[in-house]
């Protein structure tokens, strides 16, 4: 068999991921579940004050997506490691490089779409404003869910064999992700709220720069973490 | 081209991207913005926009400005950006005992809002050591705040 | 698991020891007298907090200098069946 | 301090760690001598630095933290640095070496930075006031610590030895990325935390002590490394019936 390039292989995948989720939607009802009650259980623990809850939205979201990540991430390679279909792709002459791309960018799109479905929710638990700086908005949003997904993909790569793997997932992942949540966070912050420093796209170049280090060290190290299994 | 010499290529590619996007961060200047505190000119800069908010304000004490009130209960001095004279200040009034360092041209960083009377009210008020350590018979004035202070001051 | 494990007494016994030595130091507090009005901005004593730190450094060397030699190669033979 | 100097002193510890394994008549006798010589001068460290070195103009006394709060800091920077080595080195020729002496390196630097950071926050109270704040070089500190404990934790929960290498040399080096902005961050943004001394900031007593915690610390970072690497060593073995010299070379995709 004639290998498959780098481009179409990650799309070949991709494309599987979209698929299995799009028939069943199983992943994304179960995150979407998951972090609609994370965010009403911020928004009951931190009190009434609206004024409150509206200054730490983005952080409500952030965290709300990163849970819920935790999920998602972890199922999407358990799927793979229950039907030995990891192993099936690369002995397909599948470079693992490919498999990586499509499933970082499978990950990144099931929690952007979380992410979307979210920010309807923000505004009513937060009453947050979405209209001040959309595309914006939109573009942290996306920008923060492929940098989760990045090193997530690698981590649940590794955590899905390993022993207390859903202790193992938030206890390497969390850490690495804090810069980059921190970014993020601040980019929603101030695509939502009033940026009187112009500090946006700061924010945005700087998590662009962690999405890049993030994705081209992953892209690096995920061959050999998934050639042992 | 050999798929390994291929490989490596591409290995090398994402080697590079990362190193790139690395000293992006270092060389960007994309931190200018990204503040911990403000300083006193940028604060007022913001105009109406500042009032309220909770936010931090960073700068040096200048000198003659710190006042107790009658009962010692809080404090107030000025913030200013530099040493200079010319520099723009900003009263703070602070109710928290300050650290024994404080004194008169040290660098402060306080937490707190600013009011619409041009009063920055704070109850978290830390001090800021320069990256100087000298023995106390050296003499001379105290450690300048930080070196970009120091070099403004030069170049005056 | 072990090495894990062994290192927190070192880390909670500093941290007692830091917190205990650093609370006999005199608190940051200005000795407020009225004619003492402005802070004179240089700390007076503050050696508990001096005391603190270096117990935390020998601490440090000293507990992980035990935690290695307890670990040593051929200190316990696993007794048999005790390995998953 | 020149910006070398941290490289300079990276240098030294990997020579030192070098020549103990590539000379095998220095192995017995080298950390010894370097456990024996680090006690002698955390001897005189606590000399210099608790009576010699004279008190700074406004932090006093509370300023002899420095001469065993930097040490410790750089000593874990020295150490993770050493770690994301051996995990490059594992991930490009695998070796029971490496990884004996990545999981090594991880563990020191933990303790060093812990102590490091719990020397700071003790320094941080009486001179800015506060124990801890929300400052980038404390985060960032943090976080490349944590990033650590996690890497250390998923050793120990990881049973498969070759597993357990592979995937943890990933993970150091997702990790690693957070050591430049620790030692950026203060110039980066302003900070809190002052930045890096330079060798006119310092008084030149200063200098001397500081520069002598540092070498004794280095020391005890040779010592423990070395001692730390043969725990590791023993317990591969006892894991692998019989220890190979290197795992199982990956299958020819």
């Amino acid at each position: 068999m004639r290998p498959v390039g780098l481009v179409r292989g990650a799309w070949l995948v991709l494309k599987k991921d979209w698929q299995l989720e799009w028939r069943t939607r199983a992943r994304l009802t179960a995150t979407v579940f998951f972090s609609l009650s994370t965010l009403l259980l911020f928004s009951f623990a931190m009190g009434p004050g609206i004024d409150v809850l509206r200054a730490h939205a983005p952080g409500y979201l952030w965290l709300g997506i990163l849970f819920a990540s935790i999920l998602s991430l972890g199922e999407s390679f358990r799927v793979e490691a229950e039907n030995q279909s990891l192993t099936g792709l690369l002995l397909a002459p599948v470079d693992a490089r490919s498999i990586f791309l499509g499933k970082v960018l499978g990950n990144a799109t099931l929690l952007f779409a979380l992410g979307l479905l979210l920010l309807p929710v923000t505004v009513a638990l937060y009453d947050v404003d979405l209209t001040r700086n959309p595309g914006l908005l939109l573009l942290a949003l996306g920008l923060g869910c492929l940098g989760i997904a990045a090193p997530g993909t690698v981590y649940s790569a590794m955590s899905s064999n390993a022993r207390a793997r859903d202790v193992m997932l938030p206890l390497l992942l969390f850490p690495v992700l804090v810069p980059m949540l921190l970014a993020a966070v601040s980019a929603t912050k101030f695509a939502l709220m009033k940026d009187v420093q112009e500090q946006l796209p700061s924010w945005l170049k700087l998590l662009t720069a962690f999405d890049l280090i993030y994705l081209s060290v992953g892209f690096l190290v995920f061959p050999r973490v998934v050639e042992d299994d | 081209m050999t798929p390994e010499a291929r490989n490596r290529l591409v290995a090398i590619g994402a080697i590079l991207v990362a190193g790139a996007a690395l000293g992006w961060i270092a060389l960007g200047n994309m931190g200018e913005n990204l503040v911990y505190y403000w300083k006193p000119s940028e604060l007022l800069a913001q105009g109406e926009k500042a009032y309220g908010a909770t936010v931090r304000l960073g700068g040096v004490v200048v000198p003659g400005s710190v006042q107790w009130n009658g009962d010692h209960t809080s404090l107030t001095f000025q913030v200013a950006d530099t040493h200079l004279p010319t520099a723009a200040k900003v009263t703070v009034s602070a109710t928290e005992t300050p650290p024994q360092m404080f004194r008169e041209g040290i660098g402060v960083v306080v937490e707190g809002s600013f009011q619409s009377n041009q009063v920055f009210k704070t109850n978290r008020l830390m001090v800021n050591h320069s990256n100087e350590y000298k023995a106390p018979h050296d003499g001379g004035m105290p450690g300048d705040w930080k070196d970009t202070v120091t070099q403004a001051a030069n170049e005056q | 698991m072990k090495p894990f494990l062994l290192s927190r007494p070192v880390l909670l016994l500093s941290l007692w020891a830091a917190r205990a030595l650093a609370e006999e130091a005199p608190a940051p507090v200005h000795p407020a007298g009225i004619e003492k009005a402005v802070p004179s901005g240089v700390i007076e004593g503050g050696w508990g907090y001096v005391y603190a730190a270096y117990t935390v450094a020998l601490a440090g060397l000293v507990f992980y200098a035990l935690s290695l030699w307890t670990r040593r190669p051929g200190a316990q033979p696993p007794p048999p069946g005790d390995t998953p | 301090m020149p910006f070398w100097s941290p490289l300079a002193l990276l240098a030294v510890a990997l020579g030192l760690v070098i020549t103990h394994f590539a000379v095998p008549t220095t192995r017995a006798w080298m950390w010894k001598a370097s456990a024996v010589v680090g006690l002698g001068a955390l001897a005189l460290l606590l000399y210099l630095g608790l009576i010699w070195a004279p008190p700074e103009a406004f932090m006093s006394d509370v300023g002899r933290i420095l001469y065993v709060h930097v040490p410790f800091v750089w000593m874990c920077m020295i150490a993770f640095t050493l770690n994301v080595g051996c995990a490059i080195a594992y991930l490009m020729k695998k070796s029971w070496r490496t990884d004996a002496l990545a999981e090594s390196t991880a563990e020191i630097g933990v303790m060093f930075g812990a102590g490091g950071v719990l020397m700071g926050s003790i320094w941080a109270r009486p001179t800015w006031g506060v124990w801890w704040d929300w400052d980038p070089r404390l985060i960032s500190t943090a976080v490349m610590l944590l990033s650590y404990v996690g890497y250390l934790a998923f050793r120990s929960f990881t049973e498969d030895p070759e597993r357990r290498a592979t995937w943890s040399a990933a993970a150091s080096i997702l990790g690693y990325v957070s050591l430049p902005i620790v030692w950026f961050s203060v110039r980066w943004w302003n900070s809190l935390h002052q930045v890096q001394s330079t060798s006119q900031s310092l008084d030149s007593q200063m200098r001397i002590v500081m520069w002598w915690g540092t070498v004794t610390m280095l020391f005890f970072l040779f010592a423990f490394v070395v001692k730390r690497y043969e725990i590791a060593r023993s317990r591969q073995s006892s894991a692998l019936e019989a220890p190979p010299e290197a795992p199982r070379q990956e299958v020819a995709a």
